[in-house]
Order: C-alpha cells, then sequence, then structure tokens
C-alpha cells in the first residue's frame, strides 16, 4: 500500500533564496507527526507546498499515490489533505453549525444544492451535531464565529477538519495563541482524532510535540535535518544547535 | 512618422491631466485607505476658487491656483474632522463608497445652487493660452504648463513620501498603524495631514486640468470613474505607477480617438480591462 | 438567517416546516403589494418602477451581498436583458411571460460572462474590471442603434395580454399585478436559494475565499454560477422594466443605473435580500417624494440624507431596523 | 371580494368623472428641473410662467394649473411613469415638455389611452411627432437647423468639409441632414467623426480634422461642458489661425455658454430657430416678461422660447375644446395655426403637427459687455427637413 502523503525532493525558492531544499518524508495510515524547527525555518512555507497554496520550484507531491504536484488547492482537499490555519480562518459572519455544515455539504457533494436547506437536511443536521458534541462546541452551535472566544474558534478549526473527513491531516500551530488553561480543550479534541487518518502537527511549542507524536521532523533554514522518534530527535546535535541557537534569539527579541 | 509624433504629444498631455487630477485619489487610497469617490467634488471645488480669483477677484494664475489649493484644504478640514476620520481605518468599503458618493451629491447640490449650472472658464495667462508652433504642428500652449505641472508633481511627491520623514512616517502607519503608534507615531495627525495632501493635490489637479475638463457642477460626477480607473490601474499610493497609468491610458484614449473616435470610450476601457488582466496588481503598484 | 427562519416558524404553524418562511414571505409582500395597490390606485406606475429595479438590486445583492463581489457594472445585465426583451418582442414574442424568459435566459447569459470577467479578481482591481466591463457594454449599446435604438431609444413594441386576458391598461393595474407576482416568486425562491447549501457557501467564499478553497470548494466557478442567477435575477427586471415602458434606452446600462442600485443595496443593508428589497423601496420613494416636492435641490438633500446614513446606520437600514427590534424584544422579556 | 371591487370601481370612477367637473384644468410638464441639463427645465418653467404673467392664468372660466415634474436625464422608465401619474393621479388634460427624446417616445403611447395631448418642448428627433397623433411640437429637429447650415456652407464658399458631431442620435440627424444637403449642392464631405458624447478632450480630433484636408468645420454637440472644451481645442490647435472656418448649430453657442467661451468664440457661425438677441417687439416683450418671473438675463434659451409658444398652443386647445377632454378637437385647432412668436413667424404643419419656422445664420459678437449670437442672415418658414421628404 502507497504511502498517504509522500514528499520527494520538494523545493521552492523566492527569488534568489531558497526556502526549501529537498525534503522528503511519507505519512502512513495513523501516523502522529509533528513537525518542528525554529522561526524562519519554514515550516508554513511546506505546509503551503503541501496544501498547493503555493506551487514547488522541484520535486514532486503524491497524495494517496497520485501525483498532485499542479494541482490546486481544492482538488487536494476533495482527496483527503485537509489543514487548520495557524491564525484562524474561519467563515466569520457565519454560525458555527454553518461553518461545520458547509464543509459536510462539500465532502458529501451536497454543495451545490440550489433550492435545499443548508443545515437542516437530516443527514447533514446529524452530523454537524455530532462533531460539536466532540469538540465540545455544541452550546455555540448558532452563535456567530465573530463572536467566539480564541481558543473556542481554534476547536472550530479541527470540528471543521473532521467534517471532511480527512486521510491526512495538517495541524498548523493547533494551540498558538491560546490562554494556557484551556488548551486542554484543543489538546482533547486532537486526541480525539480517529485512528486511521495521519495527522501532521507543525508547533512552535516542542513539549506539546513531544506529547504528541509518535515521529518527529526537523526543519532549518528549509533543510529537513532530521526524521526520528521524539527520543533520536531529542538526542540530536545538530537539532540542538540549530534551535536552541534559535530559540535563544527568539527570546532576545521578545 | 509625424502622425504617430502628433499623437503621442496629445497622448502625453492628456495622461498629464489624468496624472495631476488622479494623484490625489491616489493618495487618498493608498495611504489614507479610503475609496474616495468624492475627489472630483473637491478638485472641483478648487476649480471655482480659482475661476473666482481669476474672472473676479482678478488675481493672476499663479496667485489664484495657490487660494484655490489652499481654499479647498480649508474647505474640507472639517470634513476630515466630522466625517473621513471614521473612514480611515474602516475597512467596509460599503460606508465609504455610500459616504463619499453622499457627500459628491452634496456638494454637487450647493455648487448648483450657488454658482449655476454653466462652466466656469479658468483663463490662463496669454503666453499660455492659444496655439504654440512646434514645428511640425502647432500644440494648445498650455500643454507646456501641463507636461511641467506634471513632471513636478511627480519628483515632488516623490521626495516627500520615499525622501522626508514625513514620508517615512506615513509608510509606516500605513503598514501597521498600530506598531506606528507604539513608536509614538501620532497617527491621526498623519491622518490628518495625509487628507490635507490629497484635498490639496486634487484643486491643484482641479485647476490644472480644467482646459481639458471644464469646471461646472457635474464635473465631480462626470469624471469620478476616470479617476477610480487610472489610480487601481496604477495601483493605490503608487506615484509611478499613476504617472504609468496616466501615460498608458491617455494614450490608449488619444490613439482611439485620432483613429477611430466612433469608438473613443470602448479602447480605453478595453486596454482597462487587458492592463487589468495583465496587471492584477497595478501596473507598478502593490509590493504584496 | 437561521434565527429568522426559527422566529418567522414560530409565527406561522401547521406549514410544513421546508417552505414556513418562504411562504409567509410570499404572503407578506403580495399583501403590502395590495396595500400598496388600495392606497396609491394612481401611483401603479411608480410602484411598478420600483419594483423592476428592486429586482437589479436584489441581483447585485446575490453577488455584492452574498458572494462578496463589489461591482458597479451590475445594470449591463439588466439593460442587456431589457434591450433583448425589446428585440424579442418587435420580432413578434409579445406574449409577457414567454418574454420574461426571454429576459431571464439574456440575464442569465449576461451574468455569466460578468462572472467570468469581474470575478476573476478581487478587491481594486475587481471594482474597475467592473467598471470598464459596464462602459464597454454601454458603449457598444450606443453603437449597435440597430438592436438599441441607440441614444433615442428601442421603442415601438407593444407586448400582448398577460396570460391573454389581462391587458396592458394606462393605470398600469396589469404592469403592476403582473410585476407583483413576479416580485413574490422571485423572492420566496431567493429565500430559499440563499439558505441552500450553494447560497451558504457563497457567504462563506464571500467571508474567506481561501477558506472556502480549504475545505474543498472550486471558489472561481461557483462565483461564475452565482453570477448566473443574479443575471437571471437581474434579467427579470430589465424583462419588466422593458414589458411596462414600452422603451428601452441607455439609461438602463448606465452606470448611473450601476451606482444607484448599489446605494439602494448598501442604504438598505448588503446580505440580506429583505436589505435590498427595503434599501430599492425606500431611496426610490424618498427619491420620488423629494423629486417632486423640490426637484431643484433634491441632490442636496439626497446626499445630505446618504451622509446621515453612514453615520447612524453603517450597515445599512435594515440592519438598524433589525438591531433596534432585537433590543426592543430584550427590553421586552427583561421587564 | 365583492367590497374591494367596489371600492377599486368607485375609485376609477371618481377619477373619470371628477375631470368633466373640474374648472381647474391641469398641465404635466416633464422636464429636467434637476441634474446636468436643470437649466434647460428651468427654462421650461421660466417661459411657461412668463406666458402665464402676459395672458393670466385662466382661459375663459376655466383655471390652468401648471405641474412640474423632473425627468433628470434620458430615462424612460422614469417618464412613463411620471407620464402616468400625471394622468391618472393628477388627471392632467395636457402633457408638455420632454427635454429628451426616449422620455418623448416613453409617453406617446400612453396619450390615446388617456386622451391626452403632449406638445413636445424640446425632444428633437423628427419621428417623435409619428408616434401619436396627438402630439405636436413647438421646439425644432436636427434636420430643420442644420440644411440651412449646409447652404451657408456653400455660400461662403466652403469645398471640404469635415463633419465633427456627437455619437449620439441628434448627433446623427445632424450629420446626415448636412452631408445629404451639401453633397447635394456639390460640395466635398471630407471627413465625418463621430465624437464620443461624454469626451472632453478634442486634440487628437482636431488633429484629424486637420489632417482631412477641410477647410470648414461642422460641428453640433449637446450643449454643456464639451462644447466649451471644443470650441478651445479649436483655437488652440492653430486650426482658427489656420484659416479653417467653424460652423455649427446653435446649440454649441447657447448664449448661456458664451461668456465661458469669452472673447475666443467671436466669429462661431451657427444656425438655429432663436437667438436671445433677436430683434423683434415680440422677443422684447418676452425677455421683459422673462425677468418679471425671475429668470436671470444670462440664462435664458432656446427651451423657453419652446414652453412660452407650447403654452399658446395649450391655451388655444383649452379655448377650443372649452376644458372639455377631447384630444381630437384640441390637436385640430392649432393645426396651421399661425403667430408672431419671439422668434419670428412661425406656424404649426398641419401635416406633422410641428413647428414651422425662420432659421437664422448668426455669428458670435460682443454688445457691450455682453456676448450675442448676432443673426446676419434668414431661411424664412424651414419645415422639419427630417420629415418633409
Amino acid at each position: 500500500m502507497s504511502a498517504l502523503l509522500q514528499l520527494d525532493d520538494v523545493s521552492m525558492s523566492f527569488g534568489g533564496l531558497k526556502v526549501t531544499q529537498e525534503v522528503s518524508f511519507t505519512l502512513q495510515t495513523g501516523d502522529r507527526v509533528g513537525l518542528i524547527g525554529p522561526n524562519g525555518a519554514g515550516k508554513t512555507t511546506l505546509v503551503n507546498l503541501v496544501t498547493g497554496n503555493l506551487n514547488p520550484s522541484s520535486g514532486r507531491i503524491l497524495l494517496q499515490g497520485e501525483d498532485v504536484t499542479h494541482t490546486g488547492i481544492s482538488h487536494r482537499v476533495r482527496h483527503g489533505l485537509v489543514r487548520t490555519f495557524q491564525i484562524t480562518r474561519l467563515f466569520q459572519t457565519l454560525s458555527v453549525a454553518d461553518n461545520v455544515a458547509l464543509a459536510l455539504l462539500q465532502r458529501k457533494g451536497l454543495a451545490m444544492g440550489f433550492l435545499s436547506s443548508a443545515t437542516q437536511r437530516p443527514e447533514i443536521r446529524d452530523e454537524w451535531t455530532r462533531i460539536l458534541q466532540v469538540t465540545g462546541l455544541e452550546s455555540r452551535a448558532y452563535d456567530p464565529v465573530s463572536v467566539l472566544a480564541y481558543g473556542e474558534q481554534r476547536l472550530v478549526e479541527i470540528a471543521m477538519a473532521l467534517a471532511l473527513k480527512p486521510k491526512v491531516l495538517l495541524l498548523d500551530e493547533p494551540a498558538a495563541g491560546i490562554p494556557h488553561e484551556e488548551t486542554h480543550r484543543v489538546l482533547d479534541a486532537i486526541a480525539a482524532l480517529p485512528a486511521d487518518i495521519a495527522v501532521l502537527m507543525i508547533e512552535h511549542d516542542i513539549d506539546l510535540v513531544f506529547r504528541f507524536a509518535s515521529r518527529v521532523l526537523v526543519l532549518a533554514n528549509g533543510k529537513l535535518i532530521c526524521d526520528g522518534t521524539p527520543d533520536t530527535v531529542a538526542a540530536n546535535d545538530e537539532v540542538r544547535s540549530a534551535y536552541l541557537g534559535s530559540y535563544a534569539n527568539d527570546r532576545r527579541s521578545a | 512618422m509625424i502622425t504617430i509624433l502628433s499623437i503621442a504629444i496629445d497622448a502625453l498631455a492628456f495622461g498629464m491631466v489624468l496624472f495631476i487630477i488622479s494623484i490625489g485619489l491616489s493618495v487618498m487610497m493608498g495611504l489614507a485607505r479610503v475609496v474616495n469617490l468624492a475627489h472630483g467634488a473637491f478638485a472641483m471645488i478648487g476649480g471655482y476658487i480659482a475661476s473666482y480669483m481669476l474672472r473676479e477677484a482678478g488675481a493672476g494664475f499663479a496667485l489664484s491656483t495657490l487660494v484655490a489649493v489652499l481654499g479647498t484644504i480649508a474647505i474640507l478640514m472639517p470634513l476630515e474632522f466630522l466625517l473621513y476620520r471614521r473612514l480611515y481605518r474602516n475597512a467596509d468599503a460599503f460606508r465609504q463608497i455610500l459616504m463619499t458618493i453622499g457627500l459628491t451629491f452634496f456638494i454637487i447640490g450647493i455648487t448648483n445652487t450657488v454658482f449655476g449650472p454653466t462652466s466656469k472658464p479658468i483663463p490662463l495667462p496669454e503666453a499660455l493660452s492659444g496655439p504654440l508652433d512646434i514645428g511640425f504642428r502647432m500644440v494648445p500652449a498650455h500643454y507646456v504648463l501641463v507636461i511641467a505641472c506634471g513632471a513636478i508633481t511627480a519628483l515632488g511627491l516623490w521626495f516627500l513620501l520615499d525622501k522626508t520623514q514625513f514620508g517615512t512616517r506615513i509608510r509606516a502607519t500605513v503598514d501597521n498603524a498600530a506598531m506606528a503608534e507604539s513608536l509614538g507615531i501620532r497617527t491621526e495627525i498623519l491622518y490628518a495631514a495625509t487628507f490635507a495632501l490629497a484635498v490639496g493635490l486634487a484643486a491643484f489637479g482641479g485647476v490644472l486640468g480644467a482646459q481639458l475638463l471644464p469646471i461646472e457642477p457635474y464635473y465631480a460626477l462626470r469624471y469620478m470613474v476616470i479617476f477610480l480607473v487610472v489610480v487601481s490601474v496604477g495601483g493605490a499610493g503608487s506615484i509611478l505607477g499613476a504617472l504609468a497609468a496616466s501615460l498608458v491610458l491617455g494614450l490608449a484614449s488619444t490613439a482611439g480617438k485620432y483613429m477611430a473616435p466612433e469608438f473613443g470610450d470602448f479602447f480605453f476601457y478595453l486596454t482597462v480591462i487587458l492592463v487589468v488582466f495583465i496587471f492584477p496588481h497595478g501596473l507598478l503598484g502593490a509590493r504584496k | 438567517m437561521t434565527a429568522i427562519g426559527t422566529t418567522t416558524a414560530a409565527g406561522a404553524p401547521r406549514l410544513p416546516g421546508w417552505v414556513r418562511y418562504e411562504v409567509t414571505a410570499f404572503a407578506v409582500v403580495t399583501a403590502l403589494g395590495l396595500i400598496g395597490y388600495l392606497v396609491f390606485p394612481f401611483d401603479l406606475a411608480l410602484l411598478t418602477r420600483i419594483i423592476a429595479v428592486t429586482f437589479l438590486v436584489l441581483s447585485l445583492d446575490l453577488v455584492t451581498g452574498y458572494a462578496g463581489v463589489v461591482t458597479l457594472g451590475q445594470a449591463a445585465i439588466f439593460g442587456v436583458a431589457a434591450y433583448a426583451v425589446g428585440n424579442a418582442c418587435l420580432a413578434g414574442i409579445t406574449d409577457p411571460v414567454m418574454l420574461l424568459g426571454v429576459g431571464i435566459i439574456a440575464g442569465a447569459l449576461m451574468g455569466l460572462v460578468s462572472g467570468v470577467l469581474i470575478s476573476r479578481f478581487s478587491a481594486l482591481p475587481q471594482l474597475v474590471i467592473s467598471i470598464a466591463f459596464g462602459q464597454l457594454v454601454a458603449a457598444l449599446a450606443n453603437k449597435l442603434a440597430q438592436f438599441t435604438g441607440g441614444s433615442d431609444g428601442l421603442a415601438g413594441f407593444a407586448p400582448s395580454a398577460v396570460l391573454g386576458v389581462f391587458e396592458f391598461d394606462i393605470f398600469g393595474r396589469t404592469s403592476f399585478g403582473f410585476s407583483l407576482v413576479v416580485l413574490a416568486v422571485v423572492l420566496a425562491l431567493l429565500l430559499r436559494f440563499v439558505q441552500s447549501p450553494f447560497g451558504l457557501m457563497c457567504r462563506g467564499i464571500r467571508d474567506d475565499a481561501l477558506r472556502a478553497r480549504m475545505i474543498g470548494t472550486a471558489v472561481y466557478p461557483r462565483l461564475i454560477v452565482m453570477y448566473g442567477v443574479s443575471g437571471a435575477v437581474a434579467g427579470v427586471g430589465g424583462a419588466l422594466s422593458a414589458i411596462n415602458v414600452g422603451v428601452v434606452s441607455l439609461h438602463s446600462v448606465s452606470f448611473e443605473m450601476s451606482a444607484e442600485a448599489l446605494v439602494m443595496l448598501v442604504v438598505g443593508g448588503a446580505g440580506h435580500l429583505l436589505g435590498a428589497v427595503f434599501g430599492s423601496i425606500l431611496f426610490q420613494i424618498f427619491g420620488h417624494f423629494v423629486g417632486s416636492t423640490n426637484p431643484f435641490h433634491w441632490m442636496t438633500i439626497v446626499g445630505g440624507t446618504l451622509i446621515l446614513i453612514t453615520l447612524f446606520a453603517p450597515k445599512g437600514l435594515y440592519s438598524a431596523f433589525a438591531s433596534a427590534m432585537a433590543k426592543f424584544r430584550k427590553s421586552r422579556v427583561s421587564q | 371580494m365583492h367590497s374591494l371591487g367596489r371600492i377599486l370601481g368607485a375609485l376609477v370612477a371618481s377619477a373619470v368623472v371628477s375631470v368633466a367637473h373640474a374648472d381647474t384644468i391641469k398641465v404635466g410638464v416633464i422636464g429636467p428641473m434637476s441634474g446636468p441639463y436643470a437649466l434647460f427645465g428651468q427654462n421650461f418653467k421660466w417661459g411657461i410662467d412668463a406666458w402665464v404673467a402676459e395672458n393670466g392664468d385662466t382661459v375663459g372660466d376655466h383655471k390652468v394649473e401648471f405641474i412640474f415634474r423632473d425627468e433628470e436625464s434620458p430615462d424612460p422608465a422614469k417618464s412613463k411613469a411620471l407620464a402616468q401619474e400625471l394622468i391618472v393621479k393628477d388627471r392632467v388634460q395636457y402633457l408638455a415638455g420632454t427635454y429628451f427624446t426616449p422620455n418623448a417616445m416613453a409617453a406617446a403611447p400612453l396619450l390615446a389611452q388617456g386622451k391626452v395631448p403632449l406638445v413636445v418642448m424640446n425632444a428633437a428627433t423628427s419621428s417623435i411627432v409619428e408616434k401619436s397623433p396627438y402630439i405636436v411640437r413647438t421646439s425644432f429637429t436636427m434636420w430643420q437647423n442644420t440644411v440651412p447650415a449646409a447652404k451657408v456652407a456653400k455660400d461662403m464658399g466652403s469645398d471640404k468639409v469635415a463633419i465633427a458631431v456627437s455619437d449620439y442620435g441628434p448627433g446623427h440627424d445632424a450629420r446626415d441632414a448636412f452631408k445629404a444637403t451639401f453633397e447635394e449642392m456639390g460640395g466635398e464631405v471630407v471627413e465625418e467623426v463621430n465624437m464620443p458624447l461624454s469626451t472632453t478632450d478634442f486634440g487628437p480630433i482636431m488633429q484629424r480634422i486637420k489632417d482631412s484636408g477641410a477647410d470648414t468645420i461642422f460641428t453640433f454637440l449637446p450643449s454643456g461642458p464639451p462644447t466649451l472644451a471644443f470650441v478651445k481645442a479649436y483655437i488652440d490647435n492653430g486650426l482658427k489661425a489656420d484659416g479653417i472656418k467653424l460652423l455649427s448649430t446653435g446649440d454649441v453657442v447657447t448664449e448661456p455658454d458664451l461668456p465661458a467661451i469669452g472673447e475666443a468664440g467671436l466669429g462661431i457661425l451657427s444656425t438655429y430657430h432663436y437667438a436671445v438677441s433677436h430683434d423683434s417687439p415680440e422677443n422684447a416683450a418676452f425677455l421683459e416678461a422673462m425677468k418679471t418671473v425671475g429668470a436671470k438675463p444670462g440664462e435664458v434659451t432656446m427651451t423657453a422660447v419652446a414652453a412660452y409658444d407650447g403654452a399658446r398652443l395649450i391655451y388655444e386647445m383649452i379655448e377650443a375644446t372649452d376644458g372639455k377632454q377631447d384630444p381630437d378637437t384640441a390637436i385640430e385647432a392649432v393645426k396651421g395655426m399661425s403667430w408672431a412668436s419671439p422668434r419670428g413667424p412661425v406656424s404649426i404643419d398641419p401635416q406633422t403637427r410641428h413647428i414651422k419656422q425662420n432659421v437664422y445664420l448668426r455669428e458670435v459678437a460682443k454688445e457691450g459687455d455682453t456676448f450675442i449670437n448676432k443673426e446676419t442672415q434668414t431661411f424664412e418658414a424651414q419645415p422639419d427637413w427630417g420629415l418633409a421628404e
């Protein structure tokens, strides 16, 4: 069986600057992988390459065996590749239920209905109700997203991702910007993700990654410098110097 | 060959008029982020003041232009305080459109009542009126004035925005107003100054452009679309972009009018569509 | 919208759930129309004209309010549909219902073309393309005088009786009745449409097009389809205008018409169908009133009013009204 | 349902019945009271007020009341609604005005149904009078004013003419009228330019005309900012200095625009049916009356005269029908009617129901401090040449 997601020597440059250099890795069913790296390592660029927001200069990307290197964003989503956003990008004026329902409708191929009701179809209604229960948002179903607290908006991101039934899920800093006491709600939701999907979590917070991931990718200066279990990564000197060096920089600038 | 040269001269002059008169809107849209549909109304106020100064008060052309610019700023600054201040960081384009259209109607109504419906001429000094022989043809003498003023305006603005502290501060505020404030920049004063600059440029354009775009109450609506198009094609806030757009569109309009006048507007807008398709972020605009 | 659906549902029991809101709307529009008929029996021409323009504003709301495409070229669709209807009538298709069909098809086609051009872009380039497109169509309409009558207008056609029974009369009763029924039907359909998966998706695209892509939506094709629907609605308006007036002029494709429609929409409240209807009715009645009592100063008065609206009801009159109602209701509950 | 029907029936009946008993006869005037053409709508009003000031507001025992409505722009939908409202709600017996052709066209089908004659006071497309037998026109047509212009061109020895007209209906009429007449007399039209209606930048067009080798320009543009820019471009691009003559219809040099054109306009030739400076006792009286109703001396235009004469026709029709709503009798009464108008002797052509009038050749001149169109030649009793063939 082929990998769910496979990157072969993917590179990308902006002008003369190589922001991603020959990155290769695979994700298999059930993988829980963390992607870490110092600020400016090119994590977000890599995610954007995988999702199709950016086009690689060379290399190829396979999704369930199909070459999707040059296909658009929505095509990849329809083939099981879903992401959440670092800064929440939700349909701000729509209700929580509508946000999730849209994802459901899109997945089920019902989004071109012209005269049926969007959220109140029984099969749609049942499913968004269930997803909102899982993510602990059921009391907020009819509130517009814009009035939700930031932590809850992150949950809506995850709820929408769930609604799309991904094969591969990219979580872009899912806990960033959430007050500490609310982090557990997001982590609970992540822990409850279906076992048979591959999850790639991009995170700045190493503790969080090590708690979640069974395998960790480390990116520095656009290069993948390490791919292994949390223990091997923690013991790797190259990682340590790349990461800690920049971490110190971070502290200074903050 | 002479025909081509001749078209080029007309195009240059018309393009410069477009530039002088649109650049204020570009400043307003690029720096204050207001889609100011009342720009034409502002230019018109400048034109009326200049016309009054020249014809009733008997002042000279340069003095009249200066009074028009300063007078328009003085008349409109209260509006900055009452209305425009609410629009600067307001991302709601609808509100901007509605308010500035409302203002345009209002100014037209008042102007019509006070000055009557007919055109008000802005007579030029003897040396700049009438035809000027440039060897192979005659051109209107005011072309010289318009082209020179266009070049000076472009250079002056470039200097102001790129080389002075005022310009640096404006650009910092445009990029990130909150950050600029935290650095101690008084953004509300900066916005007011930007507004004054835009209004002054509008008035200046109204006076200088009046030979080709005559001043009358409906001026404010008649040319609104053209100003908006020039600024957007050039990229809001870009001086060089506005200059390039003015010249390209001036050429399209002039060549169209010479070769197939019955399709004049058609070529102008066809060019607009083509340029936007090829340069969706403006000819030289938007760094993003 | 869901919230509105439930409140209305409480007031109208016994109807099957999936049509309650729409049937209510149909009934309300018809009732309002009949009241208009009884109270202003000699102003039917004005009311009829308001209805035709209301379709233009509704169509603009679909693309602007619901799908986030800001356009100043919507009248191009309205006007081309009107010209198509005029030409069809001259060519012998005089049945008003058939002519309505001609208008819808012409409008939908023009809508698709506009959509292909305009929804490709966003922000300022989009606005400019819409203006340029509108101006191109206007320039062509002036040029192709054999189909449009040029600046003299396309005249000399007369539709036959509606359903073969109701002749068009000088009081404008047939025109008004016909237009009112069409408005009630179309509005009910549209209320349904904006709640549909497609309608909801367009609202999603309006909020965040990239996010819509990231749930697997092909944004551009959807906007084009939305434009097609919007064009059909504008086409209804164009058709009604041509049928009721019997003359189609360049004004119907003009920038002024597009701009006025946008003003009406924003005054009423973009993103609400009822906002579009209110905006259209209020603006035109206000304009008519001011125009006939004080034509010499109407621009000053209308301009001043618009400024006041942006100051005191920046989200449009419908939203201001709705939130005032909500506050009122809340205060009653809390007492 | 029954009671609803009764109410409606009663409303309609009251509408119809009250007309017969009315001792006030209402006249609905549709004109551009706002917008860029408001000056001409204002002149409708002044012209009518001037007539009323001179002749009183009663005809026999019937009081006459004029109701003004704003057409603003060429928007037939709006104008038709206004006409309809005037007929069914205000119950006018006569309609008048209509500055724009499409607006007159929109009102035409209502006239027979409403039994209301329409006196067109401006809209200048020839075919309007053919749209209904109840239309009579007191203004002019493009053909009427242009055919003499072609004769003038021939008389002053022009061989090669360049025609530059605004690209819309009246412009096309002017172009066709000039071309047909001038070529028939053996002249040559070397260039035809249809100028975009909205343009005010005429540099390239002047260059084109110059390149064509024409010795005379014939032009028509609707009164407004473009006319000013056109004349300026003609002078500034050196065409005047090169001796190329400029000939136009009077629309290019309406009196309110003359001060803005200034000295540069002196000598421009035009053919038109009315000059404010026309020297006759009728015109002097008319201008005096205009002053008493508030018209500013510099703002009198041809629409005031058309409205003044239109009011005369309406009074005549009211007298002929003794205040009854009888459009056939009314129209019959004014067919062939002739009188001394402020513009000179005029009559209503019984066939076309269009006004037959003198057309004058005028030259822009200065009299004291005022710029005037000085009449230098008269073409007597011109019909509408557009319908005459």
